[in-house]
C-alpha cells in the first residue's frame, strides 16, 4: 500500500468514523427521548451528593451517644 | 575473590547500557510528575515504577517467568485489566447530568474528531523520513484522542502491542495536562460572551432512568457494534451494578479494592512495555506530538459544536460545555467550570460539564469499536 | 462505501440467529428479576449480564481469548471460584444455633432426599423421549435440591459442565423462590396447632465449642468422605477464621472483599454457559421442572422428619423447622419464622430454624461429595 | 446400559446416599454432644448480634469526645 | 452393595497412610499454636490449614488440577504471592525511625551474620551421616535468620523448592518464638547498666526524607544488586505508594484486602507443601535446629555490635536495640521494649528499636539478593 | 565438591556476604546523612500515630454532633 492510497483509506476512516460516531450517539439521544418520556417524572434530586451507608451510621451511633450522655448529664446537673 | 568478581559482574554498575539510563530517568520524570505534581498519580506512579524496575539490568522483571512478564501476559494481553478498571469507572460514574440533557452526547460526538483527524495525521507523517506507522499504529496512536486511559490501553494492547508502553504514558500525560492544553483553545475559540453564557438547570432523572440507561446504552451497541461491547459492555455492568441498588457490595467492592488491586497491576505492566528499544524510537516522538495535536483538535471540535448547537438550540448552551466532550473524566469539567468562572464568577458549570464529559468516555470507546472494526 | 459494508457486516443486526435473540431475553429476564424483583441479585444480575454478553453476535466473548471464556476457564474448570465462594460463606455463617441445639443435622439430613429422589427422577425422565440425562447429567441436575449455589456450581463443573448454565440458573431461580415453594407444604403437612409450638430457648454456646466446631466437621469428613473435603473444608476453614478470633482481618476480607470480587466472576463465567445451543433444549426444560420437584420433595422430607422427630423428642419440636433443612440460607429460615409468626404471632423460630438451616448447606455438601465419590 | 438398570442404579445411590448423609450427619450429633460436655458450659449468648470492631472503635471516640467535651462544657458552666 | 464398598474404598479411614496422619497432627499443631498460643495466626493457621487439607488421602488438593496445586502454581512458583506481601508489608512501614537514626542500619546489617553463620553450619551438618544439604539448601535453610516471612519463602521457592515447607514453617515459628528465644540471649550479653540506657529523643523527620528513602533504597539496589530488586523493589513501591500522599487508595488496598488475600492463598499454598515424605525427614529435624541456631546467633550479632557501636558513638546506644536487628516486625521491637523496661521502667525503647527492626527487614531482603547471585 | 570444599566456599559466602551486607546498608547510611541534609528539617513529628482519614472523619463529625448537642442543651438549659 503506497502513501497516497493509505491516506485515502485514512480519509475515509475518518469520514466513515465520524459518521457512525454521530449516528451511534444520535440514536442514543433519540433512546433517551424515549426514556424521559417513558421513565422519567420521578421527583428526584438529579445529581448530589448521597449520604452513604458509613456516615450515617456514624451518625446515628453519635447522636445515641450524645443523646445518651447529655442525658446523663441532665440527670447529674439536677442531682446537684 | 571469585565470589567478589561475580557479584560485581552481576551489578546494576557493570550491566547497566544506556538506554536503560535514559528510560530510567523516564520513569523517575513519571515519578517525579505523579507525586510533586499530581499529574494522574493513581496511574502515573504504578508506570513509573513499572518502567524503573523494567529496565534494571540483569534483574529481569521482564523476561519469561519475571513479574512484570506475568502481569503484563495475565492482565493486558488478556484485555482483562483495562476491562475491569472501566468496570470500575462505570461503578463509579453518575450519568444523572447526561440523562438530564441528552443533546450534550453531540458535544461528545464531536470530540472524536481529535481521534479521526489524528488516525488521518498519524498516515500522513509516515511522509516524514523515520516513520512507518501502519494503519494498526495509527488508529492506536489516534485513540490518545479519547482521553481515556483504559480505553487507549486496551486498544493498543489489541492493535499495536509495541507502541503500548508510549500511547498510555501519552494518554495519561495529556490527561493530566488538561488543564494546561484546554483553556488557551478554549478561549481563542469563544467570545468572553458567550462564555458567559448560564445554563439552565438540570431536570431531576429518576433512578428507573438510571438504571434503564446503561441497558439501552449496551442495546444499541450490540446492535449496531459488536466490536465495542467488551469496552461498552463491561462499563455497563459496572454502572447497572451501580444504579440498581440491589448488588450495592459488588458495586462497592467493583469501584474501590478491585479497581485500586487492578490499577496496581496495570500501572507496573504498563511500566514494563517502556524498555528502550521500543521507547527511545523516533516513533515515541510522534505518538507524543500526535496526542498532543489529538487532544487539540477534540477540544477544539467540541467547542465548535456547541457553538453550532447553540445557535440552533432553544435553550442558551455555553460552548466552553463542548470541550468537556473529550472525556478525561472529571479533569476536563473542571476546566470548562474554571474557565466559566473567570467570564462569569456567578456560573458554575460544573454539573452541565459532566454531561458531555461522560458522553466523551461513551464516544471514545465507540470510536475504539469502530477502529477494531475497520482495521483490527 | 467498502468500509459501510463492512461495519455493517459486523453489526449485531447483520448476524444475530433466532436462538442469540431468545438467550438474551432470557438474560434480560434474569436482570429483570434480579433488580425489579429482588430474586437473589449479587448472583442473577452477574449471570444475566453475562448470559447478554456471551451472547453477543459476532463479539467472541467465550471464543478462546475471549473475556468469559478467560473467567470461565479460570475460575470454574479448574472449580476454584465456588470454593472460594463456600470459603466466604463459611465466614459468614454462625453455627451457634446448630451447636446449641444438634438434632436439627437430622432435619438437614432429611431434607437432602430432595436431591437423591430428584436424581431418581432424572433418570426416570429418560423414558419421555428427548431426554437422555446419564447418571452425572442426573447427579449434577439433583444437587439444585440442596438449595446452595456454589455446591451446584461446583458439582456441575466437575459432573456435567454442558448444563452448568442451566443448573445454576435453576438452583438460583429456585432458592429465591422459596418464599413461594415452601409455605403451601410446609401447611399441607402440618396442623395449625403443630405450627403453634414453641420450641425452647436455646442454650448459649461457647467461643471453643464455636472453634472446634468447624475442626469436627472437617475431621468427620476426612475419615468418611474425603471427596466431599474441598467443599467442606474451605467451608470450615472460613468458619474456623470467623470463630478463632486470631485472624479477623483474613475473615473480615474473605466474607467482604474476596467474596464480592469471586461472586462478580462467578456470576459472569456461569452466565457465559447459558449459550442457545446448550440452554434452548428440551433438556432443559426437564432441569427446570426437576429442579421444582427437588425443591418441593426436600421441603417436604424435612417436614416429615421434624414431625417423626416430635413424636420422640422430650421437648417440643415445631415441625415447620424442617422446612429449612433446604439451606437457601437465611431464606428458608425466614420463611419458617414467618408461616409460624401467622399460626402463632408470639412465636419467633428464626433463630431455631437457623439451625437446621446451617445443617442443611453441610447436608448438601456430604450429598455432592457422596455422589462424586459414587458416579464422579 | 438400558433404563432399568439405571433406574436400580439411581434407585441404590439414593439409598445409599440417603443412609450415608444421615450416619455422617448422625456422627457430628454424636460429636457435638461430647463437644458440649468437653467443651460448653462458658455462659455467653448463644446467638446474636456481636459488636464490631468497628463499632466499638466509634463508641470508644464517640465516648472519649463526649466525655471531654462535657467535661469543657462543665467547666464553662462553673465560670458562669 | 457395590456402591457400599466403594464408597468405604474411599474413605479417608481406608486410605490412610501413617506420614499424612502424622502430617495432620502437625497441622493441628500449627493451628494450635495459631490459634490458642497466638503464634503469627495470620500465616500459621492457613498454613497448618493447608498442611492437613494437602494430607487428606484420596482427595487430591496436591494432585495437578487439585486447588492448591492451582494456588501453589500460580503464587508460589511464579514468587507472585511473597513479592505482594512484601509490597503490602512495605506499605505498612513507616521507617521514621530509621531515617532519624541512621547508623541503626549497622545492627540490621550485623543481625544477618545469623543467615551466613547458618549456611556455614548447614554445609558443616553435612559431616552428620544423613544429611546432604546442598548449597542451594544451605542457602534457602540459612535465610530463616532472616526472621522475615516472605523472604524465606521467595528464596526458598527459588533455591529449594522441596525444603519450602519446613522453612516457611520455621521461619514464621521462631518468629512468633522471639519472646522466648531473644530476651536470655540479650541479658547474657548486657550488664544491666547497659541496659538502662536512655536513648536520645529521635529528631523529627520530614515527609521528603520519607518520600526519597524507598527511591534511594531502591537506587542502590539497582546499582549493587539487581538480584535483591524484585524484593527490595515490591518493597519500596509499597512504601512509596504510603509515604507520597498521592495515591492513598492504592496504598490502603496494597496494605489491607491485597495483602490478606494473598495471605490466606500463600499459606495455604506453603500447608501444600508439608506432605509426609518432603517434612517427615531428618533434613527437618536439621531445619528447625539450624532455624534456632540462626536466630540466636542474630541476636547475639547484633547485640554485641550494638555494644561495640556503644563504644564510638557520641550518643549512648542501648544495646539491648542490637536484638531488634533481626526483623520479626513488630515481634523484636516489643521484646526489646520490654526487656528494657524490666531494668528500667522509665525507659521506653520501642520507637528506638523500630529503627534497627526495620533496617533487619532491608537486610535480610538484601542477604536474600546476595545468596540469590552467588548460589541461585 | 567433597565436604572440606564445600565449607571452604561456605565460609567465602559467609566472609563475602557480611561484607556486602555492611557496605551496601553502610552506603545506605551515607545516603541517609547526605537525605538529612538535603530534605531534611521540616519540623513534623518524626515518629508517632498519624491520624488516619477515617478517624479524622469520625471525629470531625462527633464534634459536629457534639457541638450541636451542648449548644442545644445550653439554650435548653437557659430556657429553664
Ligand atoms: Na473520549
Ligand atoms: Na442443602
Ligand atoms: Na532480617
Amino acid at each position: 500500500m503506497d502513501i497516497s492510497e493509505a491516506l485515502a483509506t485514512a480519509a475515509n476512516i475518518m469520514l466513515l468514523g465520524m459518521v457512525c460516531v454521530f449516528v451511534f450517539l444520535g440514536m442514543l439521544v433519540l433512546a433517551l427521548k424515549v426514556l424521559e418520556k417513558v421513565a422519567g417524572g420521578e421527583v428526584v434530586p438529579a445529581v448530589g451528593v448521597v449520604p452513604t451507608k458509613s456516615n450515617i451510621q456514624v451518625d446515628a451511633n453519635v447522636t445515641a451517644a450524645i443523646t445518651a450522655a447529655v442525658h446523663k448529664f441532665r440527670q447529674t446537673k439536677s442531682n446537684d | 575473590m571469585e565470589g567478589l568478581i561475580k557479584l560485581w559482574g552481576d551489578t546494576g554498575l557493570a550491566n547497566f547500557v544506556p538506554g536503560q539510563i535514559v528510560m530510567m530517568l523516564v520513569g523517575a520524570l513519571l515519578l517525579y510528575l505523579a507525586i510533586s505534581r499530581g499529574y494522574e498519580p493513581l496511574l502515573l506512579l504504578p508506570i513509573g515504577f513499572g518502567c524503573v524496575l523494567a529496565n534494571i539490568p540483569a534483574a529481569g522483571f521482564t523476561d519469561e517467568g519475571g513479574l512484570l512478564w506475568y502481569v503484563y501476559h495475565v492482565g493486558i494481553e488478556t484485555g482483562i485489566f483495562p476491562l475491569l478498571i472501566f468496570m470500575g469507572v462505570g461503578a463509579m460514574t453518575d450519568f444523572g447530568a447526561l440523562i438530564a440533557n441528552p443533546k450534550m452526547l453531540f458535544l461528545g460526538a464531536s470530540a472524536q474528531f481529535g481521534i479521526f483527524a489524528t488516525l488521518f495525521g498519524a498516515i500522513a507523517l509516515n511522509l516524514v523520513p523515520g516513520f512507518e506507522f501502519s494503519l494498526a499504529d495509527a488508529s492506536a496512536i489516534a485513540i490518545i484522542g479519547g482521553a481515556d486511559g483504559p480505553t487507549a490501553i486496551f486498544l493498543a494492547s489489541r492493535l499495536a502491542p509495541d507502541l503500548l508502553g508510549a500511547i498510555a504514558v501519552a494518554a495519561y500525560s495529556y490527561m493530566a495536562l488538561v488543564p494546561i492544553i484546554q483553556p488557551p483553545i478554549m478561549k481563542a475559540l469563544t467570545t468572553p460572551a458567550q462564555r458567559k453564557i448560564v445554563m439552565e438547570q438540570l431536570r431531576p432523572v429518576s433512578k428507573k432512568e438510571k438504571v434503564i440507561f446503561p441497558l439501552a446504552v449496551l442495546f444499541l451497541t450490540i446492535l449496531f457494534l459488536p466490536a465495542a461491547t467488551p469496552l461498552v459492555g463491561m462499563f455497563c455492568l459496572g454502572n447497572l451494578m451501580r444504579e440498581c441498588g440491589a448488588v450495592d457490595r459488588l458495586s462497592n467492592t467493583a469501584q474501590n479494592e478491585l479497581i485500586n488491586i487492578v490499577t496496581i497491576f496495570l500501572g507496573l505492566a504498563v511500566g514494563s512495555k517502556l524498555s528502550a528499544e521500543k521507547f527511545l524510537t523516533v516513533e515515541t516522538i510522534g505518538i507524543l506530538v500526535l496526542g498532543a495535536v489529538a487532544f487539540s483538535i477534540g477540544t477544539a471540535s467540541g467547542v465548535m459544536m456547541a457553538k453550532l448547537m447553540g445557535k440552533f438550540s432553544k435553550t442558551p448552551i455555553n460552548p466552553l460545555l463542548g470541550a468537556a466532550g473529550v472525556s478525561a473524566v472529571p479533569m476536563a469539567a473542571r476546566v470548562v467550570n474554571k474557565v466559566g468562572l473567570e467570564a462569569n464568577p456567578h456560573n458554575f458549570l460544573l454539573m452541565h460539564a459532566m454531561g458531555p464529559n461522560v458522553a466523551g468516555v461513551l464516544g471514545s470507546a465507540v470510536a475504539a469499536g469502530i477502529l477494531l472494526a475497520l482495521v483490527g
